[in-house]
């Protein structure tokens, strides 16, 4: 530390507080809401973090800025994270912030659809590359003929026999508020479940670990407060990010966070918010690398970063580090 | 015949776009009433007219916002563009062996080098610029080229004969006789800026506040079926483009009014 | 006409000398223009010119009369440098062709005027490349003008100019350096004879102050005796040198040699050996 | 001095480009080894080589599946393209009333006429190639219409001496005048072409089997961080471009090499 | 060199006439063309042409001569309808001279070929217009270029051609499709004298089958003489006729036509009348 003596040069505020970048996976939205709320709140600043919230939607570039640094942070999906594990790239995951993806099938209810099974032979508007694809298609065997997501709901609007990918608490809540009743049904029922997380490269994790469990603590800490306090900090934040979204906007998404209770899951099987269990995370990359995903096998031990997750919040640890 | 007025600029010119864009106006409200077509599937102008005030402040800041990043882009795409049709005309070498490369640069997918571009040169405007440029500097590149390499036998004579160095053929015979080549390439450059400007927006761009571009409003737009609102910003987009459309316009106007045949009259 | 401050050859101290001094040819001189053996074929196929041998001393006006397609302005275009040789060498002012290029000044066949300079540029414009300043540059380009008639329209574009007095810029274009070299190719051709002969008399006055050596094309036989101090009389398919005659009218020439029993001789002469030369086209 | 040699096709003219290609390799290389990239930002070349050879049956029927939406889309834009033109340049009004809506078309951004495209058209190879036709139509445009309007005076005058028809006019005249402008929108459109139909794949293509594209193959290699694939794919794409840039440069010089400046050598 | 097969004027009936028929002027006749008080003003400044008063009955050849720039090219262009006039009032064939496109051929000052036609096309360019089968189109284009003495450069491109070359292509083209009305600007002024001559005489042979009315630019007052049924006098700024001298130098002329006294009486007179005329611009 070449800072002045007069403090011990332990914590990340002898040199004021260690910045830090959030790079999210869309634009801001209530998703994101406990990032925000942990800003607008200051309990990252209580970690002696400055964090910056930076929306985009720039999805395929992202993995690679924060394998290079060039953000710290960024939101995704654990198989995507799994298969770049896979394949080299020095990527961790820190906590899941949904215990379960709110990636759905979004369809008409005259469609007859009931199950996921129901999809085979059927024409689906899903996102290109999207990992629950492969699965349904290898692991389930069913035929689906896949066209690329555009992100609008225009031709689902105008087709009934339409059936898209959908975040469960974004497009089914647009579409009521224009008078439909979309059916829709989590892909995770499929039996593949990842998680949706927070994740940084190596050597943040290596180098940095305080900075690291200070704001997983904290994102953590901003999640609990969003989803059972007052969520009205983070709508103000995401309101000035994103002019789009309205508080009644916002109360709808949350609504719907809470109904399918995204970052608790399923309490009374065990499931709490940030928490990871070995067990799915094992599962999980066997089912990936029982539909030829991953170029090598890896480890629950590679993929999740033990070393900075609060111990309380791992579960299914049947060896190695708890 | 069919040449415009010689040496006034055409504000009579006006005539034909109004009355055709009365009659698209109407064409369009007859699909809208008779199509059957729901809102958010065709909306009806004055509704476009409508949301796109009612979304007054989200599109004006995206206007300020992708115009930004149009003029930055725009300029990189004339400049980068000049200076690279100089260098492959300035010989044969540069012409077979650089032009391929280039060629090769444009035909790369954007989504390809976007995570380099990122890496490079951050999230943000420098970005959505880098983006523009490579959307929109090609036209001007092979239409430039074209041009410099298509100057009249004769007079290439003279300038040998005058033994005019490289830089004055180039500044005096060849830049002016590849002109109206040039001023074709920036119209098609200029009506591609605020697509590559938007399309660089939702690649590069930052979705939040005052950083957000029209390409972000449009993606929000449409992914939340605000579909008046969606193509009042798309009107907003060619807004722009038509700005620079008719920049370029008067520049060439201007530029060649005196001499070259398509702004001539019949007479003469 | 003859006008105070037109352009002297800047190469040349010796500008000031009588201007009489210039009349008699040097033949002792080593040649400044030098054909030997050229010859000229295009593609592989067409044989344009063969064998020709010429040799102009400085000070010479050599005049090229011939049959339509014989091959003038592709030898014009030789010694200019424009076109490479197929055969033979030819040396200009001690070296190749492409060395003398900034030495001369060329009224091509065609005006090729730049379309957007309006007339006072064209002619300005050999200055320019020449670096001459500014000023200077518009006041002889106005001279230029004014010697060939054209003072009124500097403003004009070449489309607003009708076929003769495009030449005429041309032909002022050409002269406003003051070149050592002077290749003209049928460059009153588009003139009226009265425009025609006082610019043929305006252009023995300037040479007596810019001394150049000068190729000329022409298809008047009368222009020729008139201007030159020799005229070689080709022949076509393939161009060669059918006759040379040297022209020894005493300089300054003047509307009166015109008159002189002399200078019909040789017209008469030129004109009959021209109509000897075989490969007539038509 | 900087013509390419008249009357012959410049097969010599490899010599360039593979010299600068090996160049560019040279850098390529050096630029892995000692950059310090890692291989999901920069593969190196045999990397790419070895997955696309690796992924060589996804590669191979994507390529075929947008080869085809490429000749469609190319065709119907130089068909679409030189109508247009033809139209525009026929008069005045037509000139004036039917350009800025031409125009307004290209710069309308596709994420906002996809739906409507796909609605008319149908999920598949009809929409891509419209979306492709989008994309690459306008320079075609731009070009041929500045071709068709920069009739030399003189010849104009020629043709109206011999009573000649609009029609006449326009085969014999206008549209051999214009070709210098036609072949360098074209190409162009070429260089545009792989673009659009991956764009097009993206968004109104079918994205399983046989029917995926090079652009649902870029997607997914993106998605995944593929990287070598993805270059691959990349340049199996630009592979599509070359041959349509190659075709129309072999058209060009069939048309022009006769008589055009750009053509010829230095001589006669 | 008068060949079999020159193409006839469709439009004419009593093409097989006596020749010498043609030649007394119809006097009688109304006129074919009529200018009556016409002037031509460019942009509002520049008045090019004023007052110009000249009535053409059928089968006149009427040449025009006089200073570079006095607007002849102006006026052959508004009798073929190419410029509008400025005033006055203009009739050909009982119409506007719009209406008489297709039965005229015109011959620009410049050679005006299409660059990417060779010479052969070039010529047959106008009866492909004109809807001529094709067989008929080559035999006619061929025997036009024969005229012209390019028989063998018919495949040669514009560029690969000669300055005079180029023009003789330009008039196979004029005369390719038998015109009623043949408009000339300087057609021969890039030719050297024999070529000249000998298409001076073709040119009038020609006019025996196919019996044009034509008004033509020259500065060779020989040739006016040779060519016309009447001169023009014009003068320059603004342009108008100065005098109108009548040839009657009986028809067929031959090249023994230029060996009478009355020829080289009359070339005389005309250039006195030349030598008076005001504007001369150099
Ligand atoms: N577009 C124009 N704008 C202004 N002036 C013009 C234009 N076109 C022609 N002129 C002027 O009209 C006059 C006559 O031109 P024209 O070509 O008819 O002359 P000409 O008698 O044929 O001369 P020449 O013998 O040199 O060919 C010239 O002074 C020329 O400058
Ligand atoms: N690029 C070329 N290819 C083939 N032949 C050519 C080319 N350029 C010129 N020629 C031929 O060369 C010959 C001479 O041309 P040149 O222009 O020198 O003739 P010229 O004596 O100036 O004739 P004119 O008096 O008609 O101007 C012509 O027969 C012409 O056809
Ligand atoms: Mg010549
Ligand atoms: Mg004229």
């Amino acid at each position: 530390g070449s800072g002045p003596a007069t403090e011990p040069a332990a914590g990340p505020a002898a040199n004021g507080p260690a910045k830090a970048v959030l790079q999210t996976d869309w634009y801001a939205q209530p998703e994101h809401g406990g990032f925000y709320q942990a800003l607008a709140k200051g309990f990252y600043a209580e970690e002696g973090l400055d964090v910056e919230i930076r929306p985009g939607a720039n999805m395929n570039a992202i993995p690679q800025m924060v394998a290079l640094g060039r953000v710290d942070f960024a939101l995704g999906a654990m198989d995507s994270l799994v298969i770049q594990r896979a394949r080299g790239i020095p990527l961790v995951s820190l906590f899941p912030y949904f215990q379960h993806d709110p990636q759905c099938v979004l369809f008409h209810p005259q469609s007859g659809i009931k199950r996921l099974e129901d999809l085979d032979g059927r024409e689906v508007m899903f996102q290109p590359g999207m990992i629950y694809t492969d699965f349904l298609q290898r692991a389930m065997g069913l035929d689906l003929k896949l066209l690329p997501m555009d992100w609008s709901l225009a031709r689902f609007t105008n087709d009934e026999s339409f059936v898209q990918q959908c975040f469960l608490t974004s497009e089914p809540v647009v579409l009521r508020r224009q008078g439909f009743d979309p059916g829709v049904i989590p892909m995770s029922e499929s039996g593949f479940d990842p998680y949706r997380h927070v994740y940084a490269n190596d050597e943040l994790v290596a180098t940095q670990p305080e900075m690291v469990a200070g704001f997983i603590r904290a994102s953590i800490r901003g999640w609990r407060d969003f989803m059972n306090g007052d969520p009205t900090p983070a709508f103000g934040l995401i309101m000035q990010n994103n002019p789009q979204q309205s508080v009644a906007l916002m109360e709808d998404t949350l609504a719907q966070m809470k109904r399918h209770s995204l970052t608790e899951g399923d309490v009374e099987a065990g499931e709490a918010l940030g928490q990871v269990n070995l067990m799915r995370v094992r599962r999980l990359v066997q089912q990936l690398d029982d539909i030829g995903l991953l170029d090598r096998p890896v480890t629950a031990q590679e993929i999740i970063a033990l070393s900075v997750l609060p111990a309380s919040l791992v579960v299914g640890a049947s060896h190695g580090p708890g | 015949m069919n040449k415009p007025a010689a040496k006034s600029l055409p504000w009579r010119a006006l005539a034909w776009p109004s009355a055709f864009g009365i009659a698209m106006l109407a064409l369009w409200y007859a699909a809208v009433l008779w199509g059957g077509l729901p809102e958010y599937q065709l909306p009806a102008p004055h509704r476009v007219v409508a949301e796109g005030l009612n979304e007054a402040p989200t599109l004006w800041s995206g206007l300020l916002q992708t115009l930004y990043a149009c003029v930055l882009g725009f300029t990189a795409s004339v400049a980068g563009g000049l200076l690279l049709s100089i260098l492959l005309a300035s010989s044969n070498w540069a012409y077979q062996g650089i032009y391929p490369y280039v060629l090769m640069l444009k035909m790369m997918p954007i989504i390809v080098l976007a995570p380099i571009i990122i890496i490079w040169f951050g999230q943000g405007i420098a970005s959505i610029t880098v983006i523009t440029f490579l959307i929109c500097f090609f036209p001007i590149v092979a239409n430039t080229t074209m041009g410099l390499r298509s100057i009249d036998r004769d007079l290439a004579a003279l300038f040998q004969v005058y033994a005019a160095t490289p830089a004055q053929s180039l500044l005096h015979l060849r830049i002016p006789a590849a002109l109206p080549y040039f001023f074709t390439g920036l119209k098609v450059a200029a009506a591609l800026t605020p697509i590559g400007a938007l399309y660089g927006d939702t690649v590069a761009g930052m979705g939040s506040g005052s950083q957000a571009g029209l390409g972000f409003v449009v993606v929000i737009f449409s992914s939340q079926l605000k579909v008046p609102a969606l193509y009042a910003a798309a009107f907003t987009a060619c807004a722009i483009g038509f700005l620079f459309v008719g920049l370029v316009n008067l520049l060439s106007w201007w530029a060649l009014r005196r001499w070259h045949e398509s702004y001539l009259g019949e007479e003469a | 006409m003859g006008r105070p401050g037109l352009p002297e050859r800047p190469t040349r101290a010796d500008a000031g000398a009588s201007p009489t001094a210039v009349a008699p040819l040097d033949r002792g001189q080593p040649a400044l223009i030098e054909l030997a053996g050229v010859g000229k074929t295009f593609d592989g196929r067409t044989k344009v010119l063969d064998g020709i041998d010429l040799a102009l001393p400085r000070g010479e006006l050599l005049a090229l009369i011939g049959p339509s397609g014989c091959g003038k302005s592709t030898l014009l275009k030789l010694i200019a440098g424009l076109v490479r040789q197929s055969a033979g060498r030819i040396v200009v002012g001690g070296g190749a062709p492409a060395e003398a290029e900034g030495k001369l000044g060329f009224v091509f066949q065609d005006a090729n005027l730049l379309p957007w300079l309006n007339a006072l540029d064209n002619v300005a414009l050999p200055l320019k490349l020449m670096g001459a300043p500014k000023a200077k540059r518009r006041q002889t380009a106005r001279e230029m003008l004014d010697m060939v008639g054209l003072s009124r329209v500097p403003d004009h574009y070449p489309r607003e100019l009708s076929g003769g007095m495009r030449m005429r810029v041309s032909i002022a274009r050409a002269l406003a350096t003051g070149p050592e070299i002077l290749l003209l190719d049928e460059p009153f051709g588009a003139l009226d004879e009265m425009t025609r002969n006082s610019l043929n008399e305006e252009l023995l006055r300037l040479r007596e102050q810019q001394r150049w050596t000068a190729v000329f094309v022409t298809h008047s036989v009368s222009e020729a005796v008139f201007l030159s101090s020799r005229i070689a009389v080709l022949a076509a398919n393939p161009g060669r040198v059918h006759t040379t005659k040297r022209i020894d009218l005493p300089f300054p020439r003047t509307a009166r040699t015109r008159e002189l029993p002399d200078f019909h001789a040789l017209v008469a002469e030129v004109t009959r050996s021209l109509h000897n030369v075989p490969g007539q086209t038509a």
